[in-house]
């Protein structure tokens, strides 16, 4: 052991024994978000934040209980398919907003006509746009009519679709929503900074559902944007919970021996799109040789196993494997640089060629992917860029080559990222109408089984043409203070509700 | 004869190392009696000021006194702690600068500054403060002191400034008076009044004065008895009269003949020679852009100015500052736009043009500017500097050096120095090397803007010698500009006098000098120092006689 | 003694001034220290390639963050590896290329602007002067690292943005200064005599004005060159700056910054570097300030 | 003098309006605004509702237009991630970031300006070197990394101060010192400098012929002097420190209006970012403008006519 390397474990020394261990007394558990919210509500933010919040203040009909994937009754005890357009709900009685307000039919129905209508401009319309109405049958039943069958009805019910209170909404609207949210659920909010600063109580009046009480009296969550500042914090006891921690930085801690690491797999996947349909003009890429050839270059086990590390899985589905209909029995090729080479050569590109590559997030994967590119003969000019720009410049068809990656919103159905992709809107780089006709007729048939044989088709196909190089799925690394019990899931969402003191 | 107040002995002041010379001033022994005026008189750099400095404990840091002492009112003040000289400072001994548009504090009223000199000092009141503040600014001739007293530095004229130097001086009834050029910066008329002022002084307030000065009709006005110092040592002193009329050092008298003489020889007789120039009703206005606090003026600088000058004459406007005569001369070299009239170059009016037609009579006129350092381009050579005129108007450049090699030598400069650059050369030498860089065009009129007023006085006159000749050589005309009536009566053969923007008075030398007829031209000639002093011929005199030290046997 | 006294010698004392700045150069330690440094700077800049065994951009995702010598690390990559196994030492060198680039380039397009401007307006002051004026007014107004970051993060960062960007937002110092150097200068009666001697305006601008505010241009270039390398590895640190896999050390310290409080040496090497850099550019600058600047008047 | 205050106060308008117009056009020029207020998740649908909600089709003048219009009104639009009025952001973010300024402006004046005048009373000797160095130091530190080590330092390892957030006057240390050690070489050299050479005017000789004590020549006369274009660089300096707060906020999560820029800019919220540039704008103006007035009160030459 070196000098230097003393000196660095002493720094460590001192960082423990300087903690601060005051939270369990006073009750408040301390967390932060790394970005601003918009807006506490939830129709009105796209923020991974918002949907933690929504999770906490709010309540859907349904549950999904993330270790056994099943959906449950929250807020409606009871439903039932009544036609593949029409299902009827029974909802809980004796449930309250946070002010007092009771919850009825009435306001799971001007809940669904509100954010249905599109001059209420509801930001995340995927969300909700595939329900048509609501009807009240009587206080505590309510049907929900649909505009086309939806397979994925069930997990948006239990995820994004919040209920909202009726009168209290009509009368304060988003705005007041934004910064004073009612909900009915296990959390609700005491003081509210916008962007800034959230506090949240536990709701003593919480109904006996499957979500289940909160145990910690009081919630402070802060915005840290600096994961350093945010692990600085963590070392000084003013912060009790990370989530979202880098892998070497989670490694690091976990090394430390006092805190626990938890790493959960997570809806999101990694992948590279290629413009197949040669939108962005004469491209090597419209030739399928090229694109399986960098399907072959980039070792994506390795990228996993030193960067990415956890729980995540080398996927070659257009989906993440927890989603319902991701078949992941597919084709693959493997990391195989000669193999790459002898097919840039029969496609033409001996002498490999130069490409735009464009990325928003995770650049050091970035970085590696090009690397391994590089090895094989293609030379990559990065275009790292805000999502907006990127996304943007993406859907005019500018981008010939891009590192994306999607969440799914935690909804847990192919269809939440292949109908985005490949049903040939603008960020559909494959432009294949075989693929876009099979995700169709998937997507319109209540048949599971039908459903799941049109997706590995439709998925099948997306691998023999190399249109994209799925690459991984995504992990979460959770890192628990000393007196933090929780048990973290495996759809992104930290459950403010399910935390307890050891 | 009483003790005398202030008694140097022995002085040595030591120059930092690296200097040209190891002492500022070298064994200097001299003394100051009550209500009697030494003059220190000298060239720059011999040492005059550093004297003044020392007794007031002023000198600047990178100078030391290395021996002797400076007694004052029986202490050494040279071992003196500083505290305590400072003590003495403005109690005891007061000193009056030269600039006096710098000698105050921009951010305070004068009233304030002087006051601090009781707070300072005394344990007076504040309201005595105010009534003994005031009653000085009456003593030193200030008009309405009660506005003065309210009054910042910047809004008083440089005249106003230095009495209240003066006031400031005399507020607590020093017994040592020190004042260091304190006329140089001002116009004649405001040093004869300062001058003035400083005699009657002598006799109400019985201080005696150390007066610093390099001007010989300042002595000659003013001085009891006179020390004449060249590079740090005293070379002469004795009573004024004995020193000015009969100077027994070489150097002294190489100093008193170097004053200009109020008349010439002989104007020459230029009648028949054709008008070379010819300026008519020359009007020129500026206005003064507001800023955030201050109005917009309007200033006119030159109002229908009129005169003519014939080939190989040299004509003499003369005025104090202020009086127009630099804005016509901008407008004469086309700096400036005229707003109006004509000036005709040998029968071309040139006044109108546009500066693309005017360039090939740029030639016709050049200048020699008063600044000997801002004059020349420290980063170009001499050479570079001098083929510059020629090369605009095309000439070869092979050409151009053998005129430039040429002039060097007519202006007594090895043409070696074609390749140095100006930092290299003295004062002196760089008016010559304007001189020669303005000739090397051809010029027909040659004006001479204040071209010797920054020079030591033997400078001076080498250089107007230089001129005089070339004038006479080439058939040159000259427009010679400035404020010293004495130079312009030396080298002049007609003079206009010039006063806020126009001409007052025109005429031969004698005649503006014999029979002046503005009453402004009466005054200029009165306000001029020394008038009582018969300049010495110094040929006359019986030879000096000097040791090996150079001292006078 | 009436007889002319001879015309005294040309003073062989007094060097030329460029004999007299070399002299004071040579005299001037901060100057020697931060030229020292800047030509070390620069010679690993020029010979990266020779000095380093490993390319800047091979990865090897296997070794990554490998410890520098001196805490323990091996020889083959002495100043570590970085966190996609990419040799320390190599980006660094490369990455000298790449900062002293963004100042060097960046100071050139501001001082072509601020200079330009400055100089017209302090020549020929007036309306001249009060359009220039309003213009470095809006520029002073215009919140530097908002606007810069707003327009890389809008248009994508590459090295031209950063550099043209970086330019076009740091000339107002160039302005300002030379406006009222050139006034100064302006006002010297050798501008008046070259005008007086036929001189045209392009001429008296380039031979009297220009060699005269030389030494301020020279010095606000310096200070803008540091400037702008500190400003370049900010808005890299905000991960706005030019591209990876570009080896600049901005870069390096944002991507180092990730592992602050394990690996500290990630962002304390290129953390040296880039203060040793803008050190002795400062140096160096303040150095040609004091060496110059007593020069203007003998 | 009022006649001119106006005029000063009219050319201030023309620069704000200049910086507006620029900035506009700048950030509207790049890219669709529609996606940035969609977001992350949002769909094509999503989308296409926006461009037609908000008019992103009409001419950037006309938008331009539009904008200034409400700018007069005091209404700077609607921020398009919290949908509130971005006046209503701006001002709630504006304080924290003003007490910084503040704060850094008094930290860097307090530690400059007596560490100049020390300097410059004795050119050459140990402060002066020491300042000088500290100087050209201070100079070459990057501030991201300055305060990145100091919360390393005084935070973690000494626990002396909190890392992040502005919740007391702790919290505000470390940002104070990061953001102010920046302004204060600049103003220190110019202190020194102004010193040195009020040292040798011309009045400090007369107030010392004058028998004045040391600490009057200093104080009353040199230091009234030397000050007066320190006054106008710690106008711009304050300006610039507004601005440059960026970093230091989104490094000690303080939640100012330089954070609040930097997250604009990452989502891309246009009519933020546009408001703050005015506001930051603004207050460079307003510093200058009040610098002036307060060097007209301290120098009478510039103050009467």
């Amino acid at each position: 052991m070196t000098p230097a390397r003393m000196l660095l474990g002493s720094t460590c020394l001192a960082l423990c024994a300087g903690m601060a261990n005051a939270d369990q007394a006073s009750g408040t558990l301390n967390l932060a978000f790394s970005k601003e919210v918009e807006t506490a509500d939830v129709y009105f933010n796209t923020a991974r934040e918002g949907l933690l919040l929504n999770h906490a203040i709010w309540d859907g009909l349904l549950y999904r209980n993330p270790e056994t994937g099943a959906y449950e009754g929250n807020l409606a005890t009871d439903w039932t398919w009544i036609d593949p357009t029409t299902i009827e709900f029974k909802l809980r009685e004796g449930v309250t907003f946070h002010n007092g307000e009771a919850f009825t039919a009435d306001d799971v129905v001007y809940t669904v006509d509100y954010v249905t209508n599109p001059d209420n401009g509801v930001k995340n319309l995927a969300n909700v746009m595939w329900m048509e109405r609501a009807e009240k049958i009587d206080d505590h039943t309510v049907r929900l009519i649909l505009k086309a069958p939806f397979p994925a009805a069930e997990d948006f019910l239990a995820g994004p679709v919040a209920i909202y209170p009726d009168e209290y909404y009509a009368e304060v609207g988003p705005q007041g929503m934004g910064v004073a949210p009612i909900g009915t659920g296990p959390l609700k909010v005491a003081e509210l900074d916008p962007g800034k600063h959230f506090v949240l109580e536990a709701n003593e009046a919480y109904f006996d559902g499957p979500k289940g009480a909160s145990a910690i009296g009081r919630i402070d969550i802060r915005t840290i944007p600096d994961v350093n500042t945010q692990i600085a914090e963590f070392f000084n006891g003013t912060l009790d919970f990370l989530w979202n921690v880098p892998a070497d930085q989670a490694e690091k801690l976990e090394a430390m021996g006092r805190y626990e690491v938890v790493n959960a797999p997570a809806m999101r996947v990694g992948y590279i799109s290629m413009d197949a349909a040669g939108r962005s003009g004469e491209s090597p890429l419209t030739d399928k040789r090229v694109r399986q050839a960098i399907y072959h270059a980039i070792d994506r086990q390795t990228i996993l196993d030193a960067l990415v590390k956890g729980s995540s899985k080398v996927v070659d589905s257009a989906c993440a494997p927890v989603q319902t209909a991701c078949a992941q029995d597919l084709p693959s090729y493997e990391y195989d640089p000669e193999k790459a080479k002898a097919l840039l050569a029969e496609a033409g590109y001996a002498d490999g060629f130069t490409i735009d590559f464009y990325a928003y997030r995770d650049r050091p994967y970035a970085e590696a992917m090009m690397g391994f590119l590089d090895a094989v003969g293609i030379k990559t000019n990065l275009n790292y860029m805000q999502y907006a720009a990127l996304r943007e410049q993406h859907r005019k068809g500018e981008v010939p080559m891009t590192f994306l990656t999607w969440g799914s919103n935690s909804v847990a159905d192919a269809s939440a990222m292949t109908a985005e992709f490949f049903t040939g809107g603008p960020q559909d780089d494959a432009r294949d109408p075989e693929i876009i006709d099979w995700i169709q007729q998937a997507d319109s048939t209540t048949d599971k089984e039908k459903r799941a044989g049109h997706y590995k088709q439709a998925l099948t196909k997306i691998v023999e043409e190399a249109y994209w190089v799925p690459l991984f799925t995504y992990n979460v690394n959770y890192v628990l203070g000393p007196d933090i019990a929780y048990t973290p899931t495996d759809d992104e969402i930290v459950r403010f509700f399910a935390f307890d003191w050891k | 004869m009483t003790d005398p107040i202030l008694s140097i002995r022995n002085l040595t002041v030591d120059l930092p190392r690296g200097a040209d010379r190891p002492h500022a001033v070298e064994a200097l022994t001299l003394q100051v009696q009550p209500r009697e005026i030494v003059c220190i008189v000298g060239e720059s750099g011999s040492g005059k000021s550093i004297t003044a400095f020392t007794t007031m404990g002023l000198l600047p840091k990178a100078l030391t006194p290395s021996s002797g002492e400076v007694l004052f009112e029986g202490r050494d003040l040279l071992t003196l702690p500083a505290a305590e000289h400072a003590k003495l400072r403005g109690r005891r001994m007061a000193m009056i600068f030269q600039e006096p548009m710098s000698a105050l504090n921009p951010c305070y009223t004068v009233g304030d500054q002087i006051e601090e000199m009781f707070e300072q000092h005394t344990t007076l009141s504040k309201a005595e403060r105010r009534a003994r503040t005031l009653h000085l600014l009456d003593e030193v001739q200030l008009p309405d002191p009660p506005r003065i007293y309210e009054s910042y530095p910047h809004q008083l004229s440089g005249g106003q400034r230095q009495r209240i130097v003066i006031a400031m001086a005399l507020a607590l009834d020093p017994a040592l008076l020190i004042a260091d050029e304190p006329t140089t910066a001002l116009d004649l008329s405001t040093q004869a009044q300062i001058l003035h002022l400083l005699k009657d002084l002598r006799e109400k307030h019985s201080a005696g004065i150390l007066f610093v000065t390099h001007d010989f009709d300042v002595v000659a006005e003013i001085a009891d008895r006179v020390v004449v110092m060249k590079q740090g040592r005293i070379v002469e002193q004795g009573p004024a009269e004995e020193v000015l009329t009969r100077p027994r050092h070489p150097y002294t008298r190489l100093l008193i003949d170097a004053v200009p003489r109020r008349s010439r020889a002989v104007g020459q007789d230029l009648s028949r020679s054709p008008e070379i120039l010819r300026v008519a009703g020359l009007d020129k206005t500026y206005h003064i852009r507001g800023t955030m606090f201050r109005p917009a003026r309007t200033v006119h600088a030159c109002r229908d100015i009129e005169f003519g000058v014939r080939r190989g004459e040299t004509l003499g406007i003369v005025g104090e500052s202020g009086s127009g005569k630099s804005t016509l001369v901008k407008c004469l070299i086309r700096l400036e736009d005229p707003d109006n009239g004509a000036v005709w170059v040998e029968g071309t009016n040139i006044a109108g043009y546009s500066r693309r037609a005017l360039h090939p009579y740029r030639k016709d006129i050049q200048i020699v500017f008063q600044d000997p350092y801002g004059s020349l381009n420290p980063r170009r050579t001499i050479g570079d500097q001098l083929a510059e005129g020629p090369t605009n108007f095309g000439e070869p450049r092979a050409k151009v050096m053998a005129r430039a090699r040429e002039l060097m030598r007519i202006v007594r400069l090895e043409p070696e120095a074609l390749n140095r650059y100006p930092n290299q050369f003295s004062g002196g030498q760089r008016q010559r090397i304007c001189i020669a860089r303005a000739l090397m065009v051809e010029p027909k009129v040659l004006i001479a803007d204040e071209a010797v007023s920054a020079l030591d006085v033997s400078v001076q006159k080498e250089v107007l010698k230089l001129l005089n000749e070339i004038r006479d050589r080439m058939g040159l005309t000259v427009l010679f500009i400035t404020h010293d009536l004495r130079v312009a009566a030396q080298v002049c053969d007609r003079l206009i006098v010039m006063q806020k923007g126009e001409i007052v008075e025109r005429g031969t030398v004698d005649e503006v000098f014999g029979t002046p007829k503005h009453a402004y031209t009466q005054k200029l000639l009165a306000a001029q120092p020394g008038q009582a002093w018969e300049v010495p011929d110094i040929a006359s005199l019986p030879p000096a006689r000097l040791d090996a030290m150079g001292g006078l046997i | 003694m009436t007889h002319t006294p001879p015309v005294p010698p040309v003073r062989e004392v007094q060097p030329s001034p460029r004999q007299m700045m070399l002299r004071r150069a040579l005299r001037h330690r901060g100057l020697l220290f931060g030229g020292a440094v800047m030509l070390v700077i620069l010679l690993i800049a020029i010979f990266a390639p020779l000095l380093s065994q490993h390319s800047p951009y091979a990865q090897s995702l296997m070794a990554r963050m490998k410890p520098p010598v001196f805490l323990g690390g091996e020889a083959t990559h002495w100043l570590g590896t970085d966190a996609l196994g990419r040799d320390y030492w190599s980006r660094l060198a490369h990455g000298a290329r790449v900062s002293l680039m963004i100042g060097l380039f960046a100071a050139t397009i501001s001082a072509l602007i601020g200079s330009t401007l400055g100089i017209l307006a302090g020549y020929f002051g007036g309306r001249v002067d009060m359009a220039v004026t309003f213009l470095i007014n809006v520029r002073l107004a215009m919140p530097v690292v908002l606007v810069a970051l707003a327009v890389v993060a809008l248009f994508g960062g590459s090295l031209t943005v950063v550099v043209t960007v970086l330019g076009l937002l740091l000339w107002d110092r160039f302005a300002v200064v030379l406006r009222a150097a050139t006034m100064q200068v302006r006002k010297l009666e050798y501008v008046a005599a070259a005008e007086v001697l036929g001189a045209s305006l392009p001429r008296i601008l380039w031979k009297d004005i220009l060699p005269n505010v030389m030494n301020h241009l020279i010095v606000i270039f310096t200070l803008e060159m540091a400037h702008a390398i500190i400003l370049e590895a900010a808005l890299s640190f905000l991960g706005l700056g030019v591209q990876p896999p570009t080896p600049s050390w901005g870069l390096m310290i944002s991507e180092g910054k990730e592992m602050l409080l394990f690996e500290p040496w990630l962002i304390t090497i290129p953390g040296v570097a880039l203060f040793l850099l803008v050190l002795s550019i400062n140096m160096l600058g303040d150095g040609i300030r004091d060496v110059t600047a007593p020069e203007g008047r003998n | 003098m009022l006649l001119f205050t106006l005029k000063r106060f009219g050319l201030a308008i023309c620069v704000a309006l200049t910086v507006s117009a620029i900035s506009f056009g700048l950030l509207y020029m790049a890219g669709d605004p529609a996606v940035a207020i969609a977001g992350e998740n949002a769909s094509s649908v999503d989308i296409a509702a926006i461009t037609a909600q908000y008019g992103f089709d009409r001419p950037l003048l006309v938008q331009y237009a539009d904008w200034l219009g409400g700018a007069l009104t005091g209404d700077l639009g609607r921020s398009w991630y919290f949908d509130l009025p971005v006046t209503q952001i701006v001002t709630d973010r504006l304080g924290v970031t003003v007490t910084l300024g503040a704060l850094a402006i008094s930290f860097a004046l307090i530690l400059a300006i007596p560490m100049g005048v020390a300097a410059a009373v004795r050119p050459n000797s140990l402060i002066d070197r020491a300042a000088l160095f500290l100087s050209v130091v201070g100079q070459a530190i990057p501030s991201f990394w300055f305060g990145l080590i100091l919360i390393v330092v005084f935070s973690i390892k000494l626990g002396l101060v909190p890392a992040s957030g502005s919740a007391s006057w702790k919290h505000f240390i470390l940002p104070t010192v990061v953001l102010g050690y920046y302004a204060t070489p600049a103003i220190m050299r110019l202190t020194r400098a102004g010193m040195l050479e009020v040292l040798s005017a011309d009045y400090i000789r007369t107030a010392r012929a004058k028998g004045l004590d040391t600490r009057k020549i200093l104080f009353k006369h040199a230091l009234r002097n030397a000050i007066i274009p320190v006054i106008s660089l710690a106008a711009v300096q304050m300006g610039f420190m507004l601005g440059g707060s960026i970093v230091v906020e989104s490094i000690f999560a303080l939640h100012g209006a330089g954070y609040l820029a930097w997250e604009s800019i990452s989502r891309n919220d246009l009519p933020v970012m546009q408001a703050l540039i005015l506001v930051f704008s603004m207050f460079y103006i307003l510093f200058t403008f009040l610098a002036d007035l307060l060097n007209a009160w301290m120098d009478p030459r510039l103050r009467v006519g």
